[in-house]
């Protein structure tokens, strides 16, 4: 039987992540034992953050399964829910009902394989958990190339994350931003021309694409060029979702459930579909 | 499976002694005057003394109410301050107690199978199930809006119900169906029917029966790509004027929205019934939406029906009651839309 | 001999086709046969030979200027949202249109939901259109398979049955009490000038509510709205309702809860028709439409008589003026404040 | 209503105008005029921009009675805003009194920067006739009683 019931979570931390303080991680620790031991997720999967008087939304788990006894989650202040949870502070409970969905196949495909991940904008969330993920069984895996893009310094997130990740010689990291900016010394530029610049032969290699949908369009063609196929690309769709289990239908892309059958696709997969995400 | 021989006036007894231990429902007929609040709309309360009466086809108001209750309370929490459980969601205690909703049609009863498949692992719509019987009644005419053969099902079958009620010549014969149809007619004295009208029941139900389901069968082997694209939808999606009106009526239409209510510092998270057809179904919080025109809305609905419940489940979510076709406001007739899809080259 | 409607649904196919031919229109916006007895569906023509599918009869009661302003948009050239507006003249449409619905066109005008030189108004004038509930009502439970119009009668057939009933019986509430049958707006006349009725009193059930006590028309009020399912199709029917948000969508914040509570509800309906103030000309289409037959149109009806009585206006009638809630007079009645009369200051 | 407890005091929602009705408040205030404090203040730019919408929510959510006041005829800071909003809350009072709800639960006064003792006084005359007709129950949410209607047995 799936539920609806969220687990109670506390707030133990909370960091303004970009400069405008749009985008806030929250550290969610579960006020009750059983809980945080019955919780398992891989990931790319999601979960609801639930808040009382105001609603659940979908939220990508940004924190690995390795980081036990905590969860993270990046959130956008956008909507009803998303806005009250900015006005959250540490100590307050709050819910969250999940593991849902498919995610990322770490243990599966991505085995033995080289792995490109292209993040771009605040979609870097359930990579970060993935990086993380692949760095805890680092010997598991092949090359790791970790592409990310924002559109100014200041609307990176995990900062200090990316300086550590970027003196570690086990990972091939590429952080870009759109324009010239006063102070960075880094890329600049698009990602997809960086993604064409540095990706790796496509010859056993698997890519995670996550950014908006101008972004992945524009990142195909350079893959393409250099011999990637669809089914080597894992993408993250996202649409309304209310019960994350499959059944209220809000999430459906023609016969998939965005929330069930998701959120990650082949792109193979996702051609199969009509355009409703 | 028994079969038993029941009066008109028997049966109105029986009502009477359900309705002594369990709460009976039948349908309304007229338009409902206001009534107390623990019945759906379209439904009245037994309580003793009111008889019967049915009309020709489906009931007035579908039974999906009483396993998807508009709303369904899933949650319960209090935002009072100070209160050390301000903000710790509870579950609501599931009633138990059964009800038994009585006058429901073949077409009805087969709708809470197919709602049963997206629902298997619904806590709340499993437990409503759990505490239903259901008492229909096989239809011995059907109106012009009919087309439960079409669907699968037939307008004499006994699908989904605990107790079916079909029409003799002195009365009816009652078949027991499940346990819980064993259960209503547990201590009632009642002779078992006789060979000749249930042989009749049998031959009717052979001539009258699915025979003509398997041309519409040939939409479920279609190829998506060519369904969705084809031409039909433009005027389709440009007459319709995208209410709920078809969505709420139909018997198996089961999506929901769910949402926190507060009233003084209580609260509850519900969920209720909800549209594809409506904008918001489908909005994104940045305002995007996939399927942000009347055309693409118009198309999920019926593509639901016919092609993606289909594939995700195997029969076409559609029983045939005929209520879209007799309520849509600007007449859009789904026997029109499937014939259309089944031509599309 | 033809009947009415025949002669009228003749001159809408002739007319359409015409217009459609001589590239005058893009598009007119009719109706069509139905599946059932008794409807009919709208219907948006695009080609000279569809306009053999367009018909007028008795049973047209969704009021087609709901459908004017997307089928303006639909025969706009394409362009992207950033694009220029493209030069010349747009493409025109043709519509349909009773009295009531021409006046909803005024409104459409007023609002600048519509621009006037883009529409053909093909002007029909009312006999009063029938309502299906009150032939269905008549006959009790039995099923109509049939329904022959007459100028005055209708014959309702059954498997069984066969019986000729006069049409005027069963004319919507709407219609029986209509003063303004005929188009304010007509460019080209279809059918025969349809003259105003002189109703003793168009207010007629309002007036009957309004002598019940309070607790009365509070009872009215909960018994009537308690059959709503939500559905909408009030809102959606009326070609007024065009918000990009309708209020029950607002979510920060949120004015009316979504589930079937009598009180979400009955702010829905109340909300719903005040919204219509001073703009709706009591097409009777969101009575129609309901699926449950729940008669908010006394809502509106009521609001209707107000802005009469109150502010001499009548929606839709005249185009130049605005409309009654977006202007004011220096000496508009407000007996209803809690400080008047007493303190004296209005005057001044 | 003679069931009611007697110590209940009902609750009213005001929306005053800032630039007439809020200042009247103010120097009822200051000038030590008194008046029931069964008022909840809001204050808005205009009373052209208090909505059916707020009124109908203010009851919803429990207001035993509404209060609308702006600035005199003629005297609106924003030139016309109590004109328009005249023309809607004459409308709007007349529905609310034609689907039966009582009439003194919504009112609407027009009351100066300079008035503050007429102020008091439009508080006075309202909170008494709210208190007259007893707690609101028309268009009031409550969850309690669907929640036991819904959770049969």
């Amino acid at each position: 039987m799936i539920s609806y019931m969220p687990y109670p979570v506390r707030i133990d931390d909370i960091v303004v992540e970009t400069e405008d303080g749009n985008q806030k991680t929250f550290k969610l620790v579960f006020e009750q034992e059983a809980h945080r031991k019955a919780w398992h997720h891989v990931p790319g999967q999601f979960a609801m953050l639930s808040l009382a008087g105001q609603g659940e939304i979908p939220i990508g788990i940004a924190s690995s399964p390795t980081e036990e006894g905590h969860l993270l989650f990046t959130v956008n202040r956008a909507g009803k829910v998303t806005t009250a949870l900015h006005q959250m502070n540490i100590g307050d409970r709050m819910g969250v009902r999940g593991p849902l969905g498919n995610g990322f196949p770490v243990n599966k495909e991505m085995n033995g394989k080289n792995i490109v991940i292209i993040a771009g904008g605040f979609a870097v969330t359930t990579l970060r958990a993935t990086l993380i993920s692949l760095l805890a069984r680092r010997q598991d895996y092949g090359k790791i190339t970790f592409i990310y893009g924002a559109r100014t310094p200041g609307m990176l997130l995990y900062r200090d994350e990316l300086k550590q990740w970027a003196q570690r010689e086990d990972i091939d990291l590429h952080v870009t931003i759109d324009r010239e900016a006063p102070g960075w010394d880094g890329l600049v530029g698009f990602v997809p021309t960086i993604a064409g610049e540095v990706a790796p032969s496509a010859e056993n290699s698997v890519a995670l694409i996550c950014g908006p949908p101008i972004m992945i369009k524009f990142t195909m063609p350079p893959l393409e060029k250099i011999g990637w196929t669809d089914d080597q690309v894992y993408l993250s769709l996202e649409n309304r979702m209310k019960c994350g289990e499959g059944v209220c239908c809000h999430c459906n892309v023609g016969p998939t459930l965005v929330c069930k059958d998701g959120p990650v696709f082949t792109r193979s997969q996702v051609k199969q579909l009509p355009i409703e995400y | 499976m028994k079969v038993f021989k029941v009066s008109s006036v028997e049966l109105d007894a029986m009502m009477q002694e359900w309705s002594k231990v369990h709460r009976v429902y039948a349908p309304v007929l007229a338009k409902q005057p206001a009534t107390s609040s623990d019945c759906a709309p379209g439904w009245r309360r037994v309580d003793g003394g009111s008889a019967l009466t049915l009309s020709t086809g489906p009931t007035p108001a579908s039974v999906k109410s009483f396993f998807f209750p508009q709303p369904e309370t899933l949650l319960t929490y209090t935002l009072e301050n100070n209160h050390p459980d301000k903000g710790l969601m509870r579950e609501p205690a599931k009633s138990k107690k059964m009800q038994v909703v009585v006058g429901v049609r073949p077409c009805d009863a087969r709708s809470v199978l197919l709602n049963n498949l997206p629902y298997q692992e619904d806590p709340f719509f499993q437990a409503n199930r759990q505490r239903t019987a259901l008492v229909g009644f096989t239809c011995e005419q059907t109106l012009s809006t009919c087309f439960c053969s079409q669907m699968g099902g037939s307008p004499f079958g006994s699908e989904g119900l605990d107790l079916a009620f079909s029409r003799t010549q002195d009365g009816f014969i009652v078949e027991v169906g499940t346990a819980k149809g064993e259960v209503l007619m547990a201590g009632l004295d009642l002779a078992p029917a006789e060979e000749s009208e249930i042989s009749a029941l049998a031959s009717r139900r052979s001539t009258g029966g699915k025979a003509d389901a398997t041309e519409l069968d040939t939409l479920k082997g279609s190829e998506l790509g060519r369904l969705y694209d084809a031409p039909m939808w433009k005027s389709l999606g440009e007459s319709c004027i995208n209410c709920g009106a078809c969505t709420f009526i139909c018997p198996t239409c089961y999506c929901f929205d769910i949402q926190d209510e507060v009233v003084r510092g209580q609260g509850r998270r519900i969920r209720y019934w909800d549209s594809c057809m409506f904008p918001l179904y489908s909005l994104h919080t940045s305002g995007h939406n996939p399927r942000g025109q009347k055309v693409q809305r118009t198309r999920n609905r019926f593509l639901h029906k016919l092609k993606y419940f289909p594939d995700r489940f195997g029969p076409f979510s559609c029983v045939g009651c005929g209520r879209c076709v007799q309520d849509c406001p600007v007449n859009i007739d789904i026997r029109e839309v499937m014939s259309d899809l089944l031509a599309v080259e | 001999m033809p009947t009415i409607n025949e002669t009228v649904s003749e001159e809408i196919r002739a007319q359409a086709r015409k217009l459609l031919e001589d590239g005058t229109v893009a598009a007119v916006i009719g109706y069509g046969s139905g599946s059932l007895p008794m409807t009919v569906k709208p219907l948006v023509v695009r080609s000279p030979e569809d306009c053999r599918k367009l018909i007028w009869n008795t049973f047209c009661v969704l009021n087609l200027a709901n459908y004017l302003p997307a089928t303006l948009k639909s025969v706009e050239p394409p362009r992207g949202p950033r694009d220029p507006k493209p030069e010349g003249p747009l493409p025109k449409v043709a519509i349909c249109a009773t009295g009531c619905w021409s006046r909803s066109i005024v409104v459409q005008i007023q609002e600048h939901q519509v621009a006037r030189d883009r529409v053909v108004v093909l002007g029909v004038g009312s006999r009063g259109m029938v309502s299906r509930r009150k032939v269905e009502a008549l006959f009790g439970g039995r099923e109509i398979l049939a329904v022959e119009e007459g100028d005055h009668d209708l014959i309702i057939q059954g498997a069984d049955f066969s019986e000729t009933i006069n049409r005027w019986d069963v004319v919507r509430d709407n219609c029986q009490t209509c003063t303004h049958p005929d188009p304010v707006l007509v460019d080209v006349r279809i059918g025969e000038p349809v003259s105003e009725r002189k109703n003793p009193n168009p207010f007629i059930q309002v007036d009957a509510l309004e002598q019940k006590s309070g607790d009365g028309r509070w009872a009215w009020f909960t018994e009537e709205f308690a059959t709503c399912i939500r559905c909408y199709a009030c809102r959606n029917a009326c070609p007024l309702c065009y918000c990009p948000t309708c209020f029950v969508d607002d979510a920060k914040p949120q004015w009316v809860g979504k589930s079937l509570d009598a009180v979400d509800t009955g702010l829905f309906h109340i909300l719903r028709a005040y919204h219509c103030a001073g703009r709706c000309t009591d097409c009777g289409t969101c009575e129609t439409v309901c699926p449950k037959g729940i008669n908010m149109r006394m809502l509106t009806k009521k609001l209707n008589k107000d802005v009469l009585n109150l502010y001499g206006i009548e929606a839709g009638m005249q185009p130049d003026a605005p409309l009654p809630l977006t202007t004011y007079a220096m000496d508009d009645p407000q007996q209803f404040m809690a400080n008047e009369p007493g303190s004296g200051k209005e005057g001044k | 209503m003679t069931e009611q407890s007697t110590n209940w005091e009902p609750k009213i929602i005001a929306f005053l105008c800032n630039w007439c009705s809020y200042a009247g408040a103010d120097l009822a205030g200051v000038s030590r005029f008194q008046y029931p404090s069964n008022i909840r203040i809001v204050r808005v730019p205009c009373s052209g921009r208090v909505s059916e919408n707020m009124i109908m929510s203010a009851l919803k959510s429990g207001a035993d009675g509404i209060l609308v006041s702006g600035c005199h005829p003629g005297d609106c800071h924003y030139i016309s805003g109590n004109y328009f909003a005249r023309r809607r809350f004459a409308l709007l009072s007349n529905l609310l009194d034609f689907i039966g709800i009582e009439p003194g639960r919504v009112n609407f006064s027009w009351v100066s920067a300079s008035e503050g003792e007429q102020f008091a006084e439009v508080v006075q005359s309202v909170t008494e006739k709210v208190k007259a007709l007893g707690p609101a129950s028309r268009l009031v949410k409550k969850i309690d009683a669907l929640e036991t209607a819904l959770q049969v047995a």
